[in-house]
């Protein structure tokens, strides 16, 4: 007969405990979710009694700290939209290129060395980035664009691609590597360079690590504040042109919450509005990414 | 040309781009560090590390700047570390892939693109104010964990996810319980992916200002904080301050302390390889 | 009269992949202290069957069984059963060699670790023994802090086998376990489960019916999930009583 | 260091809190620094989470003292009374507002009020983009300007100054919080016109030109006068000079280390404003300010012990 | 008189890991058009030696060889030789199955794929053709945009033998293709073996002797790193010319 009573009963309170322990982790996240919207919402509220949804949404201007007040979140949104498109334009192919030549073609002690090389790249303090895109990559790219502004989301958009470089070639790094030999094997059994074998073995089986680095690139873009801040302007301004200067919902937030504008104030009360805006931008993008690849999975799952 | 010579022309190709983009990834951050290093390094000496805050550039130093941030970095490892690990093996392990699940999983992803100043607002409501922490240590920690929390999160379970079934099974058929064969199996083959996430996270709360800045965070202190309920400044702060100063002395100075701030996160990284190196050796499959 | 125990019994099992029927109304009854070979072609759901005795399939989403199997003649999906305790009675070898990713000491005493053993001697007593029965201590005796995974194919799975018996298991499941030997340590294994038939109940899925008529004692013939047939090894491959076993015994199948 | 303090007073002990404007920071910096010899063991910190987030901790009770760009507004007040908390405001130093062009520009030699104004106010927006458009003899070039951000106290004043209604003004012009990113801006670009602090022009001359500007009122100077040390401090650089403060809390100067900190303070602030790239107060209205800081302490401390 | 040109050949091999010194010494000569198997005891260097006929090996950090290996008389580790032809040429069927995540036909075809072959009627008919020869296609004919995961192990294993057979290379490495292959299978594999013979070089490992016996003209047997013997399959079994094979192969070994 075997026992199933047995002295190991602590174990098994144990286990229940750790698992209890494991599931209050996880479901901190929400009660940080819930937090945030709470104090996106606390101040929302009164902000939207005074202006109205349809203005926030549609009006082309944003001028709350101005006499002549406009409430039209759109200019922040696409200065946002600008950055982000431009930090990945430039972070994903690097990123992803750098991750395929690190596994596929490195040597190990070269992949070894590079690979924290690169991270270091992400440790960089922000502000640093911004006035290397102010005082170097600007004047830099002004003498090949004869119409590109001292500010502009070109330079921000760049910097912040660079920054972000090393989370797309260290997790998708990861990601392919943890990819099972054998799988590898196969395809260069078949004859296979190590271009196809990349792109048509390593980064499918790895596809949901690598989208992951991309959608974390992807949120730091949107989340970062200092690189646009000090090199983007701060001209919240409705166009998708890279050249001239913007301003984005974080620098934006940012700038007023450590200024000098009264507390409590209508004005003051926008961060929370464009928080809120940012807020359901980006559960929108994570909804419609997780989506892509829950479709994808279940593919080959 | 063949079929086969295009293939290996693309192959060629890319292993050229491949080194290019490497490359461009190097000499950017040789451009950095040469161009800090060449700003800063002549400032750097025993003085400025010791020294408190000063309106002169020259005697001023990064004191109470470094401890903090070295208080910053231990408290926020110690407090998001557990969690995001905790949370990963949970949503990995445990959970069902319920709507719950999948709750989460956006969730989570969400948190990561929420900008570290929204944090900042909600360490100030919720750290701050209602736990009365104050501007303390506890309460930048509190609020730079909550930040990291997703990205450490989603790399983790990442990593465990690239555990292979098979060792999994083996565990479980020895009779190991649930939690047995995570700790003994599951979270030492991922542990270097983790590390590598637990990085990442780390060098990005390393490098904060305003959200700590917000939670009350300050730009002179004149004492460096001796437990987690001290007021604290960080290196970042210190260098937010001091690039906005008129002086040329204080670019200095802010260059001076971006080093200190990079070799604290070189140390960081460094170990963090090793152990790394160390775990790849051992698990290859 | 009591009814007789047996060691294990599935009554009237059906399993599902989703809406895969993988496994159809299966009857079976296995003697204490015998081999029982499972038979059949691939794909018909050996290891399917195999591995609702230790409950591995829990992890398999959309799995599902009706019906019971007993263990002792406990029902083993019983709410009340503990399933890490359920596998500690039930051993399990795979198919595919699965070393965990540390030293080949490690390894085998990491069944004895989970029970919280830690006396070196012990450990050290027990790593060797149970080497020794794999058939596998000669070859790894001056290397135990070696990687588990610089092993050879044969040497992994040997190392599989020995971990599972370092616990003592009164049943042990084996998913083909040689199928990745050479015929000497096939042969050993074989002398193994020989020896290991004085004490342990032991259930074989293999491809080999040489092998299959070797080792066991009872033989059951699966197809497309059923259970065809199952008797004494010797009668069911001298005078199997359907004609998909005779058709697949003789090779004449397909 | 401080000319009027005897040595140290080691024996005052205690923290005093301060947060508020970054602008402010320098002064409270320097002041706070000095203060460390004068009371070793009383430890005063600072923080600079803007005149904004200064004034909710300072009206909510939880720091002493708030440094402030701008004086504290009606809501603020409001605020603070809500939560049973007087104060005093108290004058530090001056910020004089500079406006610059490129150092190649030889077009503008001086400019007026008037002249900002058209440029500036929130009508120009769109209209007012050429040089000439603001001065006919100017070139007919593309005007570039450049100035404090919105939510600073440095464009509440120079709206409040130029246009003559606080936050009205265009928006189409690159701001930033960071003067040292406008010096950056400004430097750059040869149809730039910006403003911003002072002490960035002083760091900066080789790299801007500051241009006199001209009020048309001669009661406080004739023509166009360009900032300095003593056109702030006489008051004929107007409108562009502003004053800084700091607000000091009633329950605080019950402590006698605060008192001694806000005394030393309005002791030093002259000189260490200077040092810091601000242009101090004359002498008198340090003066002035001191007895009204006595004043409320003492009035302060008088109440406190009527209520015991 | 010209030099005879072997299929594949290999002069005074020595291949290392690291320090260890895994094939010693190998001379070897394939004929054209026929079936050689590798037996020996398990970690003796059989998939070792197998893997540097296309350079498998060249992944694994610290491998070297020395000597040479010839394919139609040419050195492959020339540096002139390019790997992924050689592969194209040298095609290989894995102990363990290794399926790509992506459907039955996407693994089938993508050898094909790499090479450029987009006609979704070439495809196909390929596809049908490479596993109707690894007798899969009955099985997954109605599901062949099913993931290979889903298949079981057997299925898996003859899948990958249908990815290796679309690419039609001259020469075909297989270790212990049929080692999870049930009898139905194999036998079909081994016919096919038979069959494919006729237009490709053959060389196969096994554990089973029988196997080796049925399918392989020629044999060789390695011990420890050494060949021991190489010479027609009959006159191996029958009347072994070393001592150590006579004993391996009557299983008196070890
Ligand atoms: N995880 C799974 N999801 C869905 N179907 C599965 C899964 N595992 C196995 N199957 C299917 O269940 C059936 C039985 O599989 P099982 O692995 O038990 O076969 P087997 O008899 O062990 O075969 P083999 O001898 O090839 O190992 C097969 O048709 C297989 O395709
Ligand atoms: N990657 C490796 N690193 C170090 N040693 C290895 C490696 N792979 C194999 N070996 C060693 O080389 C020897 C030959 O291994 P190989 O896999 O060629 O054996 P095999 O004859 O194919 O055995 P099996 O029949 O068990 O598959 C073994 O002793 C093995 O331990
Ligand atoms: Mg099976
Ligand atoms: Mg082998």
């Amino acid at each position: 007969m075997f026992h199933l009573n047995s002295t190991f009963s602590t174990l098994r309170k144990s286990e229940k405990i750790i698992e209890g322990l494991l599931w209050l982790s996880a479901t901190i996240t929400i009660l940080v979710t819930v937090g945030i919207i709470w104090v996106l919402l606390s101040e929302s509220v009164s902000f939207f009694s005074e202006v109205s949804i349809v203005e926030f949404l549609t009006e082309k201007e944003w001028t709350p700290l101005f006499a002549d007040k406009k409430f039209g979140i759109l200019p922040l949104v696409a200065g946002t939209f600008l950055t982000t498109f431009i930090a990945i334009a430039v972070a994903l192919p690097i990123g992803l290129t750098i991750a395929i030549y690190l596994n596929e073609y490195a040597h190990g002690t070269f992949r070894a060395i590079i690979k924290p090389l690169l991270e270091v790249l992400a440790t960089i303090p922000t502000v640093v980035y911004g006035f290397f895109a102010l005082t170097v990559v600007t004047p830099f790219l002004q003498q090949f664009i004869p119409g590109l502004a001292g500010f502009n989301a070109l330079s921000a958009g760049i910097v912040m691609g660079i920054m972000i470089i090393p989370m797309i070639s260290s997790l998708s790094e990861d990601a392919i590597s943890a990819v099972p030999r054998s799988l590898r094997e196969a395809a260069y059994g078949m004859g296979s360079t190590r271009l196809q074998t990349a792109f048509g073995v390593m980064v499918p089986a790895a596809s949901s690590g690598i989208l992951v680095s991309i959608i974390l690139a992807i949120s730091r873009a949107v989340g970062e504040t200092m690189i646009v801040a000090i090199a983007a302007g701060q001209q919240p301004r409705l166009t998708l042109n890279p050249l001239v200067p913007i301003e984005t919902i974080t620098t934006y937030i940012v700038q007023v919450s450590l200024g000098d504008v009264p507390h409590g104030s209508l004005e003051y009360r926008t961060i929370f509005a464009a928080g809120l805006t940012l807020f359901i931008f980006t559960f929108a993008l994570n909804n419609i990414s997780f989506w892509i690849k829950k479709k994808y999975q279940e593919k080959y799952d | 040309m063949t079929n086969s010579d295009i293939n290996r022309y693309k192959d060629k190709a890319f292993q050229i781009f491949g080194i290019f983009c490497t490359l461009i990834g190097l000499v950017v951050l040789a451009v950095f560090l040469i161009d800090i290093a060449i700003d800063g390094i002549s400032r750097i000496d025993w003085d400025f590390l010791t020294s408190l805050p000063s309106r002169r550039a020259s005697s001023a130093g990064i004191y109470t700047a470094w401890a903090g941030t070295l208080w910053i970095l231990v408290l926020t490892a110690v407090i998001a570390f557990p969690l995001g690990v905790g949370a990963a093996v949970y949503l990995e392990e445990y959970s069902r892939k319920t709507k719950l699940a999948n709750f989460l999983e956006i969730n989570i992803a969400n948190l990561a693109g929420v900008p570290s100043i929204i944090y900042g607002l909600l360490g100030l409501e919720i750290f701050v104010r209602q736990m009365r922490l104050g501007g303390s240590l506890l309460a930048g920690a509190l609020t730079l964990s909550l930040l990291i929390l997703p990205i450490i999160i989603v790399t983790t379970r990442e990593s465990i996810k690239a555990v292979p079934r098979s060792v999994r099974d083996g565990s479980y058929a020895l009779g190991a319980s649930k939690w047995q064969t995570i700790w003994n199996q599951v979270l030492p083959a991922s542990f270097g992916g983790i590390l590598t996430g637990i990085i990442l996270a780390l060098s990005r709360a390393v490098g904060e200002a305003a959200p700590l800045i917000v939670i009350g965070a300050l730009a002179y202190v004149p004492f460096a904080p001796t437990t987690p309920l001290d007021e604290f400044t960080v290196l970042p702060i210190q260098i937010f301050n001091w690039t906005s100063r008129p002086q040329e002395a204080f670019l200095t100075n802010a260059a001076g302390a971006i080093i200190v701030l990079l070799c604290i996160t070189f140390l960081l990284n460094g170990i963090a390889v090793y152990l790394r190196l160390r775990q790849q050796k051992k698990v290859k499959w | 009269m009591s009814k007789k125990v047996y060691k294990l019994e599935a009554k009237n099992l059906n399993a599902y992949y989703g809406n895969f029927h993988a496994l159809k109304g299966i009857d079976i009854a296995m003697e204490e202290k015998a081999v029982t070979a499972f038979i059949g072609p691939s794909g018909c759901g050996k290891s399917t069957f195999l591995r609702t005795f230790n409950r591995m399939n829990d992890f398999i989403e959309g799995f599902r069984t009706e019906g019971d199997i007993l263990l002792d003649g406990r029902d083993i999906y019983d709410k009340k059963i503990r399933v890490d305790e359920l596998r500690k009675e039930v051993g399990m070898v795979f198919q595919k060699p699965n070393p965990f990713p540390k030293s080949i000491f490690e390894n085998v005493v990491y069944g004895l670790r989970l029970q919280g053993i830690k006396n070196k001697a012990v450990l050290q007593e027990t790593a060797e023994k149970s080497l020794q029965r794999a058939a596998l201590w000669s070859e790894v005796k001056d290397n135990l802090n070696k990687s588990a995974l610089a092993l050879s194919g044969g040497q992994q799975q040997r190392l599989c086998i020995a971990r599972a018996l370092a616990i003592s298991p009164s049943v042990l499941l084996m998913d083909e376990p040689a199928s990745a030997l050479d015929p000497i340590s096939t042969a050993k294994i074989e002398e193994l489960i020989h020896e290991l038939k004085n004490d342990y109940t032991i259930v074989i899925v293999t491809h080999n019916m040489q092998q299959a008529g070797r080792v066991s004692d009872y033989t059951a013939f699966f197809y497309m999930g059923e259970l065809v047939e199952h008797s004494k090894t010797k009668a069911l491959f001298t005078s199997p009583s359907d004609t998909r076993t005779q058709n697949y015994i003789t090779g004449r199948f397909g | 260091g401080g000319n009027t303090s005897e040595g140290e007073n080691s024996d005052l002990t205690g923290s005093i809190q301060i947060d508020g404007s970054s602008t402010v920071y320098p002064i409270t910096e320097a002041v706070a620094e000095e203060f460390r010899t004068e009371a070793p063991n009383v430890k005063v910190t600072v923080g600079v989470s803007g005149t904004g987030g200064g004034m909710k901790k300072f009206t909510r009770g939880d720091i002493d003292i708030v440094d402030a760009s701008r004086a504290m507004n009606a809501d603020e007040q409001a605020a603070a009374q809500g939560n049973d908390i007087s104060f005093e405001q108290l004058s530090v130093a001056y910020d004089g507002l500079t406006v610059v062009v490129h150092p190649e520009n030889d077009w503008v030699k001086d400019i007026t009020v008037a002249e900002l104004k058209k440029i500036w106010e929130p009508g120009a927006q769109g209209t007012i983009t050429r040089w000439n458009q603001v001065r006919p003899e100017w070139p007919d070039q593309e005007l570039h300007l450049y100035g404090a951000g919105v939510e600073s106290g440095t464009y509440d004043y120079f709206t409040e100054a130029i246009v003559g209604k606080s936050h009205s003004s265009r928006g189409d012009y690159t701001a930033s919080e960071d003067d040292n990113v406008l010096v950056q801006g400004v430097s750059t670009d040869p149809y730039a016109l910006g403003f911003f602090g002072y002490a960035y022009y002083e760091e900066n001359k080789g790299k801007l030109k500051a241009i006199p500007v001209n009020d048309e009122d001669d009661s406080n100077g004739t023509g166009a006068i360009l900032p300095s040390l003593e056109t702030v401090k006489d008051g004929s650089y107007t409108p562009l000079s502003r004053p800084l403060f700091i607000y000091v809390n009633s329950k605080a100067v019950a402590r006698p280390e605060v008192v001694e900190f806000v005394n030393f303070y309005l002791d030093n602030a002259g000189e260490l404003s200077q040092e810091v790239g601000y242009i101090p107060l004359p002498e008198e209205e340090y003066n002035k300010q001191k007895q009204k800081f006595q004043k409320f302490a003492t009035g302060v401390g008088a109440s406190a012990n009527n209520q015991q």
